[in-house]
């Protein structure tokens, strides 16, 4: 693996550096994973960039990982930084303002060039052939200027280039982000219509959506707050379209009383939530799992809902649809959970991959009656047997129905008998998920046999993936995808013979572990948790894993 | 799908209606029926989304498709139904709490917003339902359980704010005046865009002050829009209650044009479009 | 006790029937309960009026008990409900519109004159002297009409009077609801600015407040939305003032990420959810407990809350003061979950209980900084040793500070090394509540070494406490005030020797019993169940919890 | 508490501001503070309540007592403090998302209570805060990434829809005329009621089409607030863009007077008043 890193402030374009430092990856076949810090100030915010190059024609992209290679810093606040992380701190680089940047790695460069004069930095050190990076410049910054600053870099990273050369790797990559991943699989499960209301880390979605669902008969609508966003879908799927919502942790917040408009009229509808560091508008550009119980519990009074957590940028892909699928059976909500850095980590990888993702699930409406047939004395809320009630939509004859929120009977009526349709009704309504038939309710990693089990989700995933594959004799993992209702039984059998277990997760109180409780009896039960907001790299991750176990061990011998 | 003649009584669901005798929302019902029959529209191609209050039990007696929505909401959701299915005739309906009170900021963009939807509020000037407090549309000086000591709130007047917020359609009617406001709601159906139809609909039993007579003395009917923004606000500044269609603007739906709705099955392979989208 | 029934429809003033009985009732010194089945309709639903009258000259107002004395009704659907309730059936009285009342006890009375006829008939059984009667009536409804159909009503039910006779029982009662409470308790309580929007069941507080506010120089304001009432009360708390707000179900889902916000700023609040029948707008007359579990998690991201649960009418009075007390000194949301029928009931019970209630608390502002005392080098956040922050007050000299809900220093400065807050500020806004001081989390009714322990709160209390009265060998009750932080050690405590624990509750899912678990473990634990919106009587609880134990005796036999 | 003569310096706090250079917003923050030190209002006895964008951080800037509200919600914010606090100056400011968009409803319903309170929105045309989408005042045909096709929606004109929400003082300045935002803002605090300010305030970043020299262009200078309903109407359309006091009644703070502040402490016995209260 190679790794680099770009930091500056932001308004310096290190995104956009990053960018066409990931599009050449990508196009020359490497697959990689950016990471960024972002910044909530627009301009003059530190911010960074980092990128973790696969060299063995892996498919799949690398995880975040401590060492940096090389690193290309703005001034001596990108130097601390990055310093404790070069395996070789000659490979720093920096601007004139550097005062810890070894005297030859510096270079002049005006704040607005310093980002193309670092992608020459680094393009240079990786070996890539200046033409190249000669062409991605000028397809975003024109100007002689940006070629020679580019140019000065690139001779000066060369020079320490011991022997990186480019060639191809793998063919046909695609970059893409946890919500391109999240737009891609909607689009395919059918997703047609989408309102939208912009926040971080959800707005890619919307943007992606704008552009890509017109010219396949969709549109967008840019509403005037998330409350309109999710009561205009649930307009759209009563009418019988499939779409869904997403935001983040105060937008959730306030769909909090149409969920239980949702759970009341079982109108289907899948929610995103690409959770960032809370409460409040707490830390908006940093990664948390944090809203989960909120997730499980939100909404006033009793009712079902289904909370779904994809591990990667490609899992999104299925899940998304999975989850379109669920809704439409168990007609109820049904929650994405992830997380800000799955949501915004961009991942090159083949193609391929990713259209085996896209079409891995087929759109199952469920018992969604699209067809115009005249139905007599339709009850939209009678069940045969406990089976999801079937759902006509708009222009069936002989269909309508009013959906209420408020209690009602099987056919909707509004004032019912309440100790009649409380025991049934409400009954069914409130239990026909509790079991749910899904067929990927987690993924197992590594060695059944392993005596400690990680457990964890979503941007966490990568950490226990690549730490198992370091320690395959010590760790086996267990990535959650069915977070609500509890797959109790897969877990138990997933863990097997582990007597320890650490669920490991982004947030201050172990929501995670509370959560799956039940599944973890008898137990050695560990919590690993990190809520200030910075995804863990591989190695800080091993540490807290094995400082927890160390500790366990003294108290087992103490 | 307009194949056989509807008439009003094909709009009825059966439902026993539970306003209370007198009610002005019963108007709005049968005149809203009529409209739409009148316009031979089948039941099953209208969706009719309403609001919390006793106006938003209205959804519960229409014999076609309804959303009964929560408070306020009624609105956006008319609105998702109209974005995906622009093939059905959507109407939203509530009262004066529900459009102008919580639900008001909908309505601002639901106005410039322009999607063909209809409007309907049935005002009475209370908050019926919860038992007649002081709503958005009472009057100063108007007493009750929250303003025992007289409204102090300058009330909402629906046809400046609609109007304001760019509405291409605004009408006024009075439940008292049935054949007058049939006509009404079938010119709002018809409009290309947002139309508001704000319809002194009686509470006769928490706001006794504003009943038929009231209205009946005070409304005065306006036979031609208004044709610019100085003489609208003339014919709606108080103390004039003027009845009719007031503004009418002949823009189009404002969102783009509805291309022919395709999916995966009809053709198009999905995994190859996407592919075109990615870098 | 004496009972009795009226039933009809709404808008034949059934309501002020029942309340000018009970005001008969309340100057005659009987203290009672009544209780109201609401209809959402206003006009033609069906609606009942129960009062229930100690005749012991006991202070507590009896609980709702299945046997009715007389009844009186409008029609069939009437006598059907209350047959089978009734102690001697010949004390059914009715309309001529009935066919299953006894010939002899039918009265002609117009729709609109029922409900005087109705109140002559229970006045006259009771033994309430005439002009009495006579004088109430013509408060409310004046015209000779109403005093003849009262008269007739009147030597109706005079002639059942088996020396029924009124003496003067106690002196100064008033009569007061759960709301009515809640109002008498905040105004002592130092509250003197309300922002309120009306919903059922707690529109109540706001029509109080509107009227008892002013004088003492306060003012109630009725917002546009719940969204409104929850932020102006926040920008009321900030400012110093005491305030709290109050709704039900919906509006309280509309607040959720204001308690989000709440908790990030530590701006002290009192939030109360007057539960009724969910989800959605459910069955906005009907009494239910299912919000528990949404209280207890909703609101992105983690912060600090407490939950109390009053547990009747006169308790309302002093937890609205311990939660506002304990508002400012914890500066998070503290939040009472009451249930309509705790909300709405109405008993007439001495002033001086009243007065003990309201003067039981004393005002106390914890570290909130009134006084003008100028400040050096103010840090709002800053804790010494754990202790609550000082929260300065507009107008305070150099006390002033940004709150933000953006994560923030101990100075409010939002752009902070969130890797040192969040291990130093976040970990002390998020823990501060995990323990409080409060001096009544439970109350336990019986002997403490009674077999079974009942746990249960709000409306339900009153069943527990006269179930125990009834059995106090077999049964005692654990009242729950403080749900959350969960008082684990006193409800240990509580249970000693128990063995066997029923958690009643009013909700589908046990939310009380699956948050108390920790406080349950080694115990035979029930749930007893019950969410159809209608409040128990006594000997219906007292069945389902005799049919519990012996499943469970069956079960241990089988 | 108006002991010491202010200057615009002792309403700075020292936090380090963070606004790109060029955001019309570094004006605002400048003209806000002249404006109450030119009124020798005292730091501590102003409320500065804001909203959620780059706008929204100007309470971090304020060295009174300030509170950064969520995303729409600083008008109930800003209301409660004025409510129960009617001594102190209350301010709210916010971008043109934050109050024409999602908080559209509170500035209707603010506008209507008249409340002693100034608002100020800094009207950039766009989402600055999350990176350039389109916002209520976004023009039509404006492109960006959630309209690359150009925006289809009618924008806001908050002039007109504050003042037919009943506001009683609407004026509009201009980040880049200090000299005369700082006078409206003064002239909006004095005023007694709620006070709206538009004020265009360039963002450099995502908006570059409306930046200081389109505005200084296009704006016309008003001398004096329109006297009647139908000149102002006329003012305020399209394509003019006049800065200055616009619209001015002179109704005062519509609650009844708030009568003085009594607690327990105070006299009263808060029990027997209560009993008073009882049946
Ligand atoms: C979020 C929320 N807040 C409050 C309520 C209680 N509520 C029900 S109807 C209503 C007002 C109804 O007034 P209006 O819209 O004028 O309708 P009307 O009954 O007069 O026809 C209110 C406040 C609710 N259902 N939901
Ligand atoms: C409830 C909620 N939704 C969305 C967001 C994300 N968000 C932050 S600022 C903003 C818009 C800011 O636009 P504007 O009010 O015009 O302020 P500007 O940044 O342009 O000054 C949005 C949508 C949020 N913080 N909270
Ligand atoms: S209370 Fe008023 S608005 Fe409601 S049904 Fe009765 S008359 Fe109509
Ligand atoms: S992004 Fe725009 S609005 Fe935000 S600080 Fe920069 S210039 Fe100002
Ligand atoms: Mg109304
Ligand atoms: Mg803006």
């Amino acid at each position: 693996m190679k790794t680099a890193a770009l930091f500056g402030l932001t308004g310096q374009g290190i995104e956009t550096a990053g960018e066409i430092l990931s599009n050449i990856m990508r196009s020359q076949g490497y697959t990689h994973r950016a990471w960024r810090d972002f910044s909530t100030i627009i301009r003059g915010g530190h911010t960074a960039f980092e990128i973790y190059i696969s060299e063995k024609g892996e498919e799949a992209p690398p995880p975040r990982i401590e060492t940096i290679d090389i690193a290309v810093v703005w001034d001596d606040e990108g130097a601390k930084r990055y310093l404790p992380r070069m395996a070789d701190s000659a490979m720093l680089f920096g601007s004139m303002n550097t005062t810890m940047v070894p005297e030859e790695n510096r270079g002049e460069t005006p704040k607005l060039g310093f980002n193309v004069w670092s992608l020459g930095v680094i393009a240079g050190y990786l070996g890539i052939p200046f033409p190249l990076l000669e062409d991605s410049i000028n397809q975003h910054f024109a100007g002689e200027l940006n070629q020679n600053l580019a140019h000065r870099g690139y001779i000066l990273g060369q020079f320490k280039n011991k022997g990186n050369t480019v060639t191809n790797k793998l063919s046909d990559l695609v970059t893409i982000s946890g919500n391109d991943a999240l737009s891609l699989g909607a689009i395919a499960g059918d997703v047609r219509h989408y309102f939208g209301y912009p926040i971080t880390p959800a707005s890619e979605i919307l943007e992606n959506l704008t552009k890509w669902l017109p010219p396949l008969g969709g549109k967008t609508v840019q509403v005037e707050d998330e409350m309109a966003a999710i009561y205009a879908a649930a307009g759209a799927s009563y009418a019988g379209e499939r779409t869904f919502v997403a935001s983040s942790g105060p937008g959730i917040a306030l769909m909090t009383e149409a969920l239980s408009y949702l759970g009341a009229t079982e109108i289907p509808l899948v929610i995103i939530d690409n959770q960032r560091g809370g409460p409040s508008t707490g830390m908006p550009t940093k990664t948390e799992q944090s809203d989960l119980q909120h997730l499980r519990y939100a909404g006033h009074g009793e009712f079902a809902r289904i909370i779904l957590t994809p591990t990667d940028v490609l899992d999104c892909i299925a899940v998304i649809q999975e989850a379109l699928n669920l809704a439409d059976y168990y007609q109820c909500p049904v929650i994405l959970a992830l997380d800000l850095d799955l949501a915004v980590r961009r991942v090159s990888l083949p193609w391929v991959a990713v259209e085996q993702a896209i079409r891995s699930v087929t759109v199952d409406r469920g018992p969604t009656l699209l067809e115009s047939l005249p139905i007599e004395d339709y009850a939209r809320f009678h069940s045969v047997d406990g089976a999801p009630p079937v759902r006509t939509v708009p222009g069936i004859k002989g269909g309508g129905y009013v959906a209420s929120g408020d209690e009602h009977d099987e056919k909707g009526f509004m004032e019912p008998d309440f100790k009649v349709v409380r025991e049934t009704h409400h009954l069914r309504r409130l239990h026909k998920a509790d079991q749910i038939e899904y067929q990927r309710p987690l993924s197992i990693i590594g060695n059944m046999d392993a005596p400690v089990a990680i457990i964890g989700t979503g941007s966490m995933s990568e950490l226990i993936e690549n730490l198992v594959k370091r320690q395959p004799e010590q760790y086996k993992g267990v990535l959650l995808r069915q977070l609500h209702p509890v797959p109790v039984e897969s877990i138990v059998n997933a863990l097997s013979e582990a007597k320890t277990v650490i669920v490991a997760e982004y947030n201050a109180t172990g929501q995670i572990r509370s959560m799956i409780e039940s599944a973890l009896v008898d137990r050695q039960i560990h919590s690993l948790l990190r809520y200030n907001g910075e995804h863990y790299t591989l190695e800080e991750f091993q540490d807290s894993v094995t400082s927890i176990l160390s500790a366990q061990k003294e108290l087992t011998r103490g | 799908m307009a194949d056989t003649v509807v008439t009003a009584k094909d709009y009825m669901n059966g439902n026993p209606i539970t306003w209370c005798p007198g009610c002005g929302d019963f108007s709005v019902l049968k005149c809203m029926h009529r409209a739409l029959a009148s316009l031979n529209i089948q039941p099953e191609d209208t969706v009719l989304v309403s609001g919390i209050g006793c106006s938003g039990k209205i959804g519960h007696y229409h014999g076609g498709y309804a959303i009964h929505g929560t408070h306020g909401r009624s609105l956006p959701i008319a609105q998702g139904v109209k974005a995906s299915r622009p093939d059905l005739t959507v109407i939203a309906a509530g009262g004066d709490g529900d459009g102008y009170g919580i639900g008001v900021g909908h309505l601002v963009h639901a106005a410039r917003r322009n999607l063909n939807i209809t409007y309907v509020v049935m005002d009475n000037g209370v908050y019926g339902n919860t038992k007649g407090q002081t709503s958005p549309t009472s009057p100063l000086g108007y007493q009750s359980s929250t303003t025992p000591f007289g409204n102090a709130d300058l009330p909402i007047n629906p046809l400046l704010l609609a109007w304001a917020s760019g509405a291409s359609f605004v009408a006024q009617g009075f439940s008292g005046d049935a054949k007058h406001l049939e006509n009404l709601i079938a010119q709002g159906v018809q409009h290309e865009g947002f139309s508001l139809i704000n319809i002194f609909s009686p509470c006769v039993v928490f706001n006794k002050a504003q009943g038929y007579d009231f209205y009946r003395q005070k409304i005065n009917y306006i036979e031609t829009p208004a044709s610019n923004a100085q003489d609208y606000v003339g014919v709606i500044t108080p103390p004039s209650m003027p009845v009719g269609v007031l503004w009418k603007s002949y823009q189009k739906d404002s969102l783009p044009a509805k291309e022919p709705r395709q999916s995966k099955a009809e053709g198009t392979d999905i995994a190859s479009y996407l592919r075109s989208k990615l870098a």
